[in-house]
């Protein structure tokens, strides 16, 4: 059968549904095997689209339109860009499943279901062609996530879960007004067509502040970030990973699909904004993600230190930038994910996330040991980890764009670092200073499951990135097109000058005169 | 599949078969498969190295397959094969097959032993790729896989804090380095649209003399770049500013320092410079900043290593400041020389460092030199290595006859750099005789301290453990109370032994390489015909009017370097072997001095003060003051209060009474009325 | 002339009254007051010329409401004593808005200077007054044509009003019996009595 | 004939009067009746609105008794959501108020009165039918509040709603005889005309002072201040009808005199409206932010969705009413779930409950009433997939094409304020310890009742969005 | 004739105390009920007036069903007044207020 004839992404967002109903009504059990079960099938499904996209057919595949409710087409589709972000969202899904296999024990069948709605959500932004649709699987992402961290979160759990919703809440609303008018102006809610439409440069202005603020909550940029640490801290784990892992890339996802091509003026006007807040988050986070005490916390603050990478990336209106920014999400949405399921794997153990409360777990858990390492190493963009293509890439781009820019963002690899090994050192290294944390056992069969796949794909992305480069180019080069017009000259051009004012002599290539010297 | 594969990923095969599947195949195997691969890939590395020398070999390059193809940004993995290479995959490959046989005594009793023998293997990958790269950013892959390897390798003994501190200091100051050297790629990126190395190299004599932005400033555009890059190299290779973490480095085990942070990794970034010299040579700006940071670095690791005790400090500084001497070779314009001086140390501060290691090892873990003594008669033939390794380094020849490995290449620096003739280079030419001075007492001294005079092992606290443990199974760690065992002859009762023969044996092919290296090489390194054939093989600059000229310096010149040699050699025979309280009336004497250079011109304490608690006093400032103090408290908290605060004001006005109610309703009546009445 | 001052003396003791009502102790005052108040103002229709109005005035609220208030007042037996007149702490503020509010209606309006209002002009087909048809019939006629269904509703509000008050005031009596008119009517003899034929000595069994 | 044409036109109210008449002599004979009646009640309104529907179909504006009232789509459609928010609130109540010894076939009844009051409300086309079908309704409507005479909350409640609501109605008079006098008639549509060109202050006052009257009745700030009171002093069945059916005809009745009548005055009732709009919206999200109880959490929450509400009045487009009926109809379903919900909190001993305390941890012991009590309450607050969200979005959607983006911004932003205390009760419900005060429900019509509500403010709403979006446009349309 | 301006006034002069009387009065509900009645009066006096002096009888009309109703309000006020004392034994207006917040 053609893939292209079956309503493969309709499909993809019904699976999840339909198990999330059937978990709600049975037991525990059912419901673990049930969830695991259309996360797979999802995931099969997943990989079907990929193999079946064709990175050089039309740019926008898979499409699907429907008038089923009225003004809000149910129109789906996707380009190169949605296809990586729905890779990682249904790749991500079964290993969220598995890591609440035992640590969730109350009122799993809803669990389930809370996680099952995620997936069909986070499916369906990345797949949503019609705006109105997209903002409602934006926005309904927050309820089953509020209710994660509501629930089954830890002890202050009501606060961060008022804080995650109430924040990305308030980010989104203006979004929807703008969105509205745009809207009107175009008439039309149709993205592909929007993308084209170009709005006055007036508007775009505060059409673009208001997808800003969404976006840049959701992302999170400093300063709106301080509802993310919070959220990690108090998430289970597998809630953590989600978070992590996608709800974060529908901030980037946003910017890229959004702001940059519908606004390219606005967005080249507020680059100095975007870089100034990515600056700062980069240095400011890093530093914070230094003095932590809890693990989920530095894991946290190292999120926002990775995204400032992408918001860099993405506002720099070249190719490099973007493909580098997408490369960061997908590759930060894996690192940060295992990370988080490091700490789970640990957490479930002691019940605590307090670094202070390990050590030299190295010794009685080599292969953990093993594993945080890569994706310490990871975290800190080590060449040949997925982690290193996506910043030098956007690195590379923002070269271009703003050379102070890029020397901050590049003190992240610095910092990063810093805090990265600094917090395996204090878990890993080291004397076996308590005796529980000493006698805890090395990762068992099903942590493994969820652990080694995603060391393979970040090891993967870093070695042969080509993979992942290949379906988003032709529609990073529609993006960087289209915003052409307005991209930014940047400081770093050459100019070539007199030699007789340059500011030092240079001798002229290899054929220099010895005895001569200079200056 | 050529033999560049082979080399190249045999080394990473072992590693992961070792790594990751040492339950599976044992100990043993884990050893056997990585030591194997090394030196298979070592006695392929040879026909090829050997083949540029012969010029049968032209330079090549084999791909791989792709990596990042990103607009027009693209790179791949690919293996470039030339006679820089060549060098290098001899070094490499043949210490490190050295290393990895000498570890199987050295590491004996270590029961992490696969992990070991996986790590040297995984650097020694990540080595080989660096220097294979054709492309700067898979040089960058092997530059932080180095890293990495190092990190994991100076960590090795994890349970060990200073250990875990000295190897995340590595890593950070190493990513300093990084940042320039990411900063460079970016800029030379930027500005050719290609990181391919030849590309570059062929684009680069184009855009010299012109400015670029950077920062907001305009600079001279070669000038950025190669000082970009060159920050990179000074963290990779220690250089003064980025050199802290090397010293500490030695909490890894010896063969590591021998391999990594003697004779490898280290000089990677003299590697760079000479792999980019075409680009440097189109500034002379960064090559005068090569130069001088260059010869700072050699006198100062110099100074600080004519004071330190540990044994292997004093080797890591003066692996340093030989580095030093290899940098401003290449500021110089003396590449070869400089790639020369890398070839020729490679061997001599492998061996020294294996040498060390198996004194070490002979002491029971004991490192300080003051603590040593008169193990010539128990080690010997450890001797002897270190001895020929001594006599490399400082330089023991006869000019115009010929001497030790280090003879040549030293003295070709040291000319060299005269022969450029300018103030930086005269710099560095005086520099490098001051430090020449310096390398000798202090190798001297490493080697009176260690090997002559009397045993001084009664009061080190390893060697009185091994008695203990060995003997009366005493385990009170009391100090005073080994005061009674205190034998006259100073031994406390123990005796070193000889390492086994598989230290033994790389000690002595090392030893072939320090005492003939110079030799047997010098020519076609550095001589300008057989030179500039040779190198014409690769992307060095050849610059054989200088190789002329170095030739036909003034004879004091030629001299300058033995005779501070020997001067350095008679004062640390007169300090350490006639007179024995003169090293302390010295420090009493110059005690200011003396700390200063004890606290290694207190680098770390400025760091530490600048730097490390800087960023543990802002993440906290930040954390606290900022994200709770004012971003929350501004932000969510302040809105809930504000919001709050309204709810109780709101709840106040629903007073359940009647007449508020109507109050309320009047007052919006009138309040309507009277906007209209404004308003109309 | 005599119709200017009727208005002034019938407008003067409508305010003066309607002042009594609120200000006044005892309840049953203000309820005297306020059908002062109405007598007066409907003096005031009268002397425009709207009769049925004015008659309609005093029969509805002189008869009805008044006499209801009366009644209630005096049904729930309230503690005149307790009940001052007093005055909740809001009052200089509720009388600011007050008089704000009568100035601004008087100033508003117009009314103010004599011959300043200007008002509307109906439109054609409205009921017009005529001098020849009397006021009440006129009315009527419209009451029954034009406004008869809004008429019937206005009966429906009265129903309302009617069982609004029955539903909550009415208290079924408990501990009396009521009367079943139908089961009465349909009692006969043999349900009532029964004839049976006991032997002697032995008693009843009821 | 002019009177019978006319008469036809209103049947369904017809309908409503005499089978209210015939209850009512139903339950005068049989006194223990007040299921068998509310049954009929239903469908006598069942039937009115058959009859409206039918009208609607034919689809022209028809004008009875000679401009008194108004048969149009807009009228019908409001007629019809009135009818069915009462229907509903009948359907709940028996079992509520045979507990609470509160029924007597007079409920039903008087639902059946006060709907004729607000289908001769929402057609009325003049101040005069505009009034008695208010004072119609609102009549009804402080007897429902007081139904419970044996408790002194609903007296209270009862009292308060009177006297407010009279003065209100006072307000509401003042200005009708204001523009009566200065525009000459009380036919919206001569007012209409009076009202082009230049006015005196007279009228503008008279707009004034009938908007403060209809403010009250729709709850809107500042003239809200009876809500939380009433709302939780009635009995809840009661509270029910109150926020839903009242409101529907009250809003539609202020729409009409707005654009039939004060049209051509935008400037003047624009502003008047958008400042209502935002307090309501402000005031609402804030008072309820400290409740205790959950039926003033719901008054505050009418008030809030209010605000809503009349944003999209304040852009005086016919896209702006549209919408106005879109999220009146899902907010008739939003808080008329909500409060079935509240009516199934009952403990042990079969009392009501009403307090955030009492549904602590409802989720663990009752899950099916807590996610549906948490879809309502997300619905309320807007948040997608939702239906309640749909709402939201095409008024704001009118705001931004009439170019009210301020207001649009600030309204949005602030219905953040009041996702807040929505999430409290799924809070409350989900996150907090089970207090386990809650019996299980034993009342079949309220379970099924409450899960049909439960699924059209579910996802599952949007599939109604086509049909809705036809019919409140044609009903839009109808006043243009 | 006395012009319309002078029953307008006496009409305002009328509603705004009867607007007094509801939240004014602090100890008797009773009176508050009659306040209302004033408002209504003072409609009615507007309404009479206007209907004159524009020669329209709409305006009687009108208030002749205001009449009707507050007929109907006084019975249903004076109702729920009733029912309230009952619960309560009072009806000042002080104590009405069980429910506030």
């Amino acid at each position: 059968m053609n893939a292209a004839d079956i309503p493969v992404l309709s499909i993809m967002l019904a699976i999840p549904v339909v198990a999330a109903a059937f978990c709600l009504f049975v037991q525990a059990e059912q419901a673990r095997l049930i969830a695991l079960v259309a996360t797979l099938a999802n995931l099969a499904l997943g990989i079907v689209l990929w193999l079946s996209y064709d990175p050089a057919g039309a740019q926008w595949q898979f499409t699907e339109a429907a008038t089923l409710f009225g003004p809000i087409g149910w129109r789906l589709g996707i380009d190169g860009i949605s296809l990586t972000l729905i890779m990682l969202s249904v790749f991500l899904m079964p290993i969220c499943i598995g890591a609440s296999w035992t640590s969730i024990q109350k009122r799993v069948g809803e669990y389930m279901a809370a996680f099952l709605l995620m997936e069909t959500l986070m499916i369906g932004v990345f797949a949503a062609q019609d705006l109105l649709l997209f903002y409602i699987f934006f926005e309904a992402g927050l309820i089953p996530m509020y209710l994660i961290i509501g629930i089954w979160g830890g002890q202050d759990r009501i606060y961060a879960s008022y804080k995650f919703f109430l924040y990305t809440l308030l980010g989104s609303l203006v979004m929807l007004i703008a969105m509205l008018w745009m809207i009107q102006f175009a008439g039309t809610a149709d993205i592909p067509t929007l993308l084209n439409t170009d709005f006055p440069v007036e508007a775009q202005k505060w059409l673009w502040f208001a997808f800003f603020a969404s976006f840049a909550v959701k992302m999170p940029m400093w300063p709106v970030h301080t509802w993310l640490p919070d959220a990690h801290v108090q998430a289970p784990t597998a809630g953590s990973v989600i978070l992590a892992g996608v709800l974060l890339k529908m901030g980037g996802y946003g910017f890229l699909r959004f702001s940059l091509p519908m606004f390219p003026e606005a967005s080249a006007d507020f680059i100095p904004l975007v870089f100034g807040l990515s600056m700062v988050a980069v240095v400011y986070t890093s530093l914070v993600a230094l003095v932590q005490q809890d693990m989920k916390k530095l894991i946290a603050y190292s999120s926002v230190a990775h995204m400032a990478i992408v918001t860099v990336g993405l506002f720099t209106f070249n190719q490099q930038g973007i493909e580098g920014a997408i490369i960061v999400m997908l590759s930060h949405g894996l690192v940060s994910g295992a990370l988080f399921l490091c700490v789970g794997v640990i957490y479930d153990r002691l019940h605590t996330r307090e670094i202070s409360r390990y050590g030299g777990l190295s010794v009685n858990m080599p292969k953990y040991a093993l594993l945080f390492m890569l994706f310490t190493m990871a975290s800190v963009g080590l060449p040949g980890t997925s982690g290193f293509v996506g910043e030098f890439l956007s690195l590379a781009g923002a070269y271009k764009v703003s050379t102070w820019a890029t020397l901050i963002a590049t003190t992240g690899i610095i910092l990063g670092a810093g805090y990265m090994l600094y917090l395996y050192r204090r878990i890993a290294f080291g004397p076996q200073v308590n005796a529980d944390a000493a006698a805890m056992s090395d990762v068992n069969g099903r942590e493994m499951w969820l652990l080694a796949p995603i060391a393979v794909v970040v090891l993967w992305m870093g070695v042969y990135p080509e993979t992942f480069l290949a379906p988003i180019r032709r529609d990073v080069a529609t993006i960087v097109a289209r915003v052409e017009r307005a991209a930014p000259a940047g400081d770093s051009k050459l100019k070539l000058v007199d030699l007789t004012t340059a500011p030092y002599r240079v001798v002229q290539g290899p054929e220099k005169n010895m005895a001569e010297g200079s200056h | 599949m050529t033999a560049i594969h082979i080399i190249v990923f045999l080394p990473l095969l072992a590693a992961l078969a070792a790594g990751l599947g040492q339950r599976l195949i044992g100990a043993l195997a884990a050893k056997t498969i990585t030591t194997a691969g090394l030196f298979i890939a070592a006695f392929l590395s040879w026909p090829i190295f050997i083949g540029f020398l012969s010029g049968s070999e032209t330079a090549y390059v084999q791909p791989v397959m792709t990596w990042v193809q990103s607009g027009d940004l693209t790179f791949d993995w690919e293996l470039r094969v030339d006679a820089l290479t060549a060098v290098m995959l001899v070094v490499i490959t043949s210490v490190s097959a050295l290393v990895h046989l000498y570890s199987w005594g050295y590491m004996e009793e270590d029961p992490d032993q696969p992990r070991f023998f996986a790590y040297l293997s995984l650097f020694t990958f990540a080595m080989l790729m660096l220097v294979t790269a054709n492309n700067l950013v898979q040089m960058f892959f092997g530059w932080e896989g180095v890293g990495l390897a190092s990190y994991l390798l100076i960590g090795f003994w994890y349970k060990k804090p200073s250990a875990n501190a000295a190897a995340i200091k590595a890593f950070v100051v190493n990513r300093v380095g990084d940042l320039g050297f990411m900063l460079g790629i970016f800029g030379i990126f930027c500005l050719f649209g290609t990181v391919s190395i030849p590309e570059i190299l062929a684009a680069a004599p184009d855009k010299v003399g012109s400015s670029i932005g950077f920062l907001g400033l305009r600079v001279d555009t070669m000038s950025l770049l190669c000082i970009l890059l060159f920050i990179g190299a000074m963290g990779k290779s220690a250089q003064l500013g980025l050199h802290t973490w090397l010293p500490d480095a030695m909490e890894g085990p010896t063969p590591v320092s021998a391999l990594i942070h003697a004779a490898t990794m280290v000089t990677a970034g003299v590697f760079m410079v000479c792999r980019l010299s075409p680009l440097f040579e189109t500034s002379q700006f960064a090559l005068n900043v090569v130069t001088i940071v260059g010869a700072t670095t050699a006198i100062f690791a110099a100074t600080v290593g004519l004071v330190q005790t540990d044994i292997k400090r004093v080797i890591a500084y003066s692996t340093c400041s030989q580095l030093g001497y290899m940098f401003f070779a290449a500021g110089s314009g003396a590449y070869g020389a400089a790639m020369f001086h890398l070839f020729t140390h490679a061997f001599f501060k492998a061996l020294l460092f294996l040498g060390a290691g198996s004194v070490i090892h002979a002491m029971h873990h004991e490192q300080d030199m003051r603590y040593y003594g008169g193990l010539r008669k128990h080690i010997p033939l450890t001797f002897w290595a270190m001895m020929a390794g001594t006599l490399a380094i400082t330089g023991v020849g006869i000019v115009g006859v010929g001497g030790f490995a280090g003879f040549y290449s030293k003295d070709a620096i040291i000319e060299a750099a005269f022969a450029s003739g300018s103030t930086y280079h005269m710099y560095g030419f005086a520099i490098g005789v001051i430090a020449a001075l310096l390398t000798s007492f202090y190798s001297w001294r490493l080697m009176f301290l260690t090997f002559f005079g009397k045993p001084r092992w009664e009061q080190s606290e390893h060697i009185q453990h091994a008695v203990h443990d060995h003997g009366d199974h005493a385990h009170e760690h009391d100090h005073d109370a080994h005061a009674h065992a205190t034998t006259s002859d100073g031994t406390a009762g123990y005796h070193p032994h000889e390492s086994p023969w598989s230290m033994l044996t790389p000690l002595a092919l090392l030893t072939l390489g320090a005492v003939f290296a110079g030799f047997v090489f010098h020519n076609q390194f550095i001589e300008a015909e057989a030179g500039k054939a040779f190198w014409a093989n690769s992307t060095l600059y050849f610059n054989e009017h200088l190789m002329h000229a170095m030739h036909e310096v003034p004879m004091w010149v030629k001299l300058s370097s033995t005779v501070a040699m020997l001067l350095g050699l008679i004062t640390a025979f007169a300090m350490y072997q006639l007179s024995k309280d003169a090293p302390q009336r010295l420090a009493a004497t110059f005690a200011p001095i003396y700390r200063f250079l004890l606290n290694k011109w207190y680098f770390d304490e400025l760091y530490s003060f600048l730097f490390v608690r800087p960023a543990f006093w802002f993440g906290r400032l930040f954390w606290k003051q900022g994200d709770i103090g004012i971003i929350d408290r501004f932000g969510p908290n302040g809105s809930a209060a504000v919001v709050s605060f309204g709810s109780k004001m709101a709840v106040r006005m629903q007073s359940g009474y009647l007449y508020t109610y109507a109050l309320v309703m009047l007052l919006g009546l009138v309040v309507a009325v009277s906007w209209m009445m404004v308003r109309v | 002339m005599i119709q200017l001052i009727s208005f002034y003396i019938f407008a003067s003791i409508v305010i003066a009254s309607a002042a009594m009502v609120i200000f006044a102790r005892n309840p049953v005052h203000s309820v005297l007051w306020l059908i002062v108040a109405f007598f007066n103002a409907a003096g005031l229709m009268v002397l425009i010329g709207a009769e049925f109005i004015a008659m309609l005035l005093v029969i509805v609220y002189v008869g009805a409401v008044a006499v209801l208030f009366l009644f209630v007042v005096m049904m729930l037996d309230i503690d005149f004593a307790e009940l001052r007149a007093g005055f909740v702490k809001n009052v200089p503020l509720g009388i600011l808005l007050a008089v704000v509010l009568v100035a601004e209606l008087v100033l508003g309006i117009g009314a103010y200077q004599a011959g300043a209002v200007k008002l509307g002009t109906p439109g054609a087909g409205v009921a017009t007054v005529s001098a020849t048809v009397p006021n009440i019939e006129a009315i009527g006629g419209l009451l029954y044509s034009k406004y008869v269904f809004l008429f019937e509703t206005a009966g429906l509000i009265l129903l309302v009003a009617m069982v609004g008050a029955i539903v909550l005031t009415h208290r079924r009596s408990h501990g009396t019996r009521g009367q079943n008119i139908s089961s009465q009517v349909q009692r006969r003899p043999e349900d009532a009595t029964r004839n049976v034929n006991q032997p002697v000595g032995q008693g009843i069994e009821l | 004939m002019e009177l019978n044409a006319s008469l036809s036109l209103v049947r369904p109210e017809l309908i409503l009067s005499f089978s209210a008449l015939a209850l009512l002599l139903l339950a005068a004979w049989r006194e223990q009746a007040g299921r068998l009646i509310s049954i009929l009640s239903v469908g006598a309104l069942v039937a009115a609105a058959a009859f409206v529907f039918a009208f609607m179909a034919k689809g022209t504006d028809v004008s009875a008794f000679d401009g008194l009232l108004v048969n149009d789509a807009f009228g019908n459609f409001a007629k019809i959501l009135v009818y069915i928010a009462a229907a509903i609130s009948l359907i709940i109540a028996p079992r509520f108020l045979e507990k609470t010894g509160a029924m007597r076939a007079e409920y039903p009844v008087l639902i059946l009165l006060s709907c004729i009051g607000m289908g001769v409300m929402v057609s009325a086309t003049d101040l005069i039918s505009l009034y008695i079908g208010l004072e119609l309704q609102s009549l009804s409507a402080y007897v429902l509040a007081s139904f419970a005479r044996s408790d002194g909350r609903s007296a209270e409640a009862g009292l308060k709603y009177f006297v407010l609501g009279a003065l209100a109605s006072g307000m509401l008079l003042y200005g009708a005889s204001l523009v009566y006098g200065f525009a000459g008639s009380t036919s919206f549509a001569a007012i209409g005309t009076a009202m082009n060109g230049e006015v005196g202050l007279g009228l503008i006052f008279g707009i004034v002072f009938i908007l403060s009257g209809l403010a009250f009745k729709i709850s809107a700030a500042p003239f809200h201040m009876w809500t939380p009171d009433v709302y939780e002093g009635a009995p809840t069945p009661v509270t029910a009808f109150f926020a839903s059916a009242p409101k529907v005809a009250a809003i539609a009745l202020t729409i009409r005199i707005v654009l039939e009548a004060f049209g051509s005055q935008i400037f003047v009732w624009q502003q008047i409206i958008i400042a209502v709009a935002l307090m309501s919206i402000i005031i609402g999200a804030v008072g309820a932010i400290g409740q205790q109880n959950l039926k003033r959490l719901m008054a505050y929450s009418s008030i809030n969705n209010v605000g809503f509400i009349l944003i999209g009045l304040a852009t005086g487009t016919e896209q702006g009413i549209a919408a106005m009926l879109v999220y009146l109809t899902i907010y008739v379903a939003m808080t008329l779930g909500s409060f079935v919900c509240l009516m199934q909190l009952k403990d042990k001993d079969g009392g009501y409950r009403e307090e955030f305390a009492d549904i602590s941890g409802l989720s663990k012991t009752r899950p099916a009433l807590a996610a549906a009590f948490a879809i309502f309450m997300f619905s309320l607050a807007g948040i997608p997939p939702l239906f309640g969200f749909w709402g939201k979005l095409v008024v704001f959607n009118a705001a931004v094409a009439a170019g009210l983006l301020p207001l649009a911004v600030i309204g949005i932003a602030a219905s953040a304020i009041g996702a807040f205390y929505y999430l409290k009760v799924v809070k409350v419900m989900y996150f907090d310890d089970a207090a386990d005060v809650i019996a299980q429900s034993d009342d079949k019509v309220l379970v099924w009742t409450g899960g049909l509500l439960a699924a059209a403010n579910s996802p599952l709403g949007y599939f109604a969005i086509p049909a809705l979006g036809v019919w409140t446009a044609y009903a839009a349309r109808a006043l243009f | 004739m006395i012009g319309i301006e002078h029953y307008l006034v006496v009409s305002s002069i009328l509603f705004v105390m009867g607007v007094l009387g509801i939240f004014l009065n602090r100890k008797n509900v009773i009176i508050i009920l009659m306040a209302i009645e004033l408002i209504l009066l003072a409609v009615n006096i507007n309404l009479v007036a206007f209907s004159v002096f524009l020669g329209d009888l709409t305006g009687q009309i009108f208030a002749m069903f205001v009449l009707t109703v507050a007929a109907g309000e006084a019975a249903i006020g004076l109702a729920i007044l009733v029912i309230y004392f009952r619960g309560r034994g009072t009806i000042a207006v002080d104590d009405v207020n069980r429910m506030k917040g």
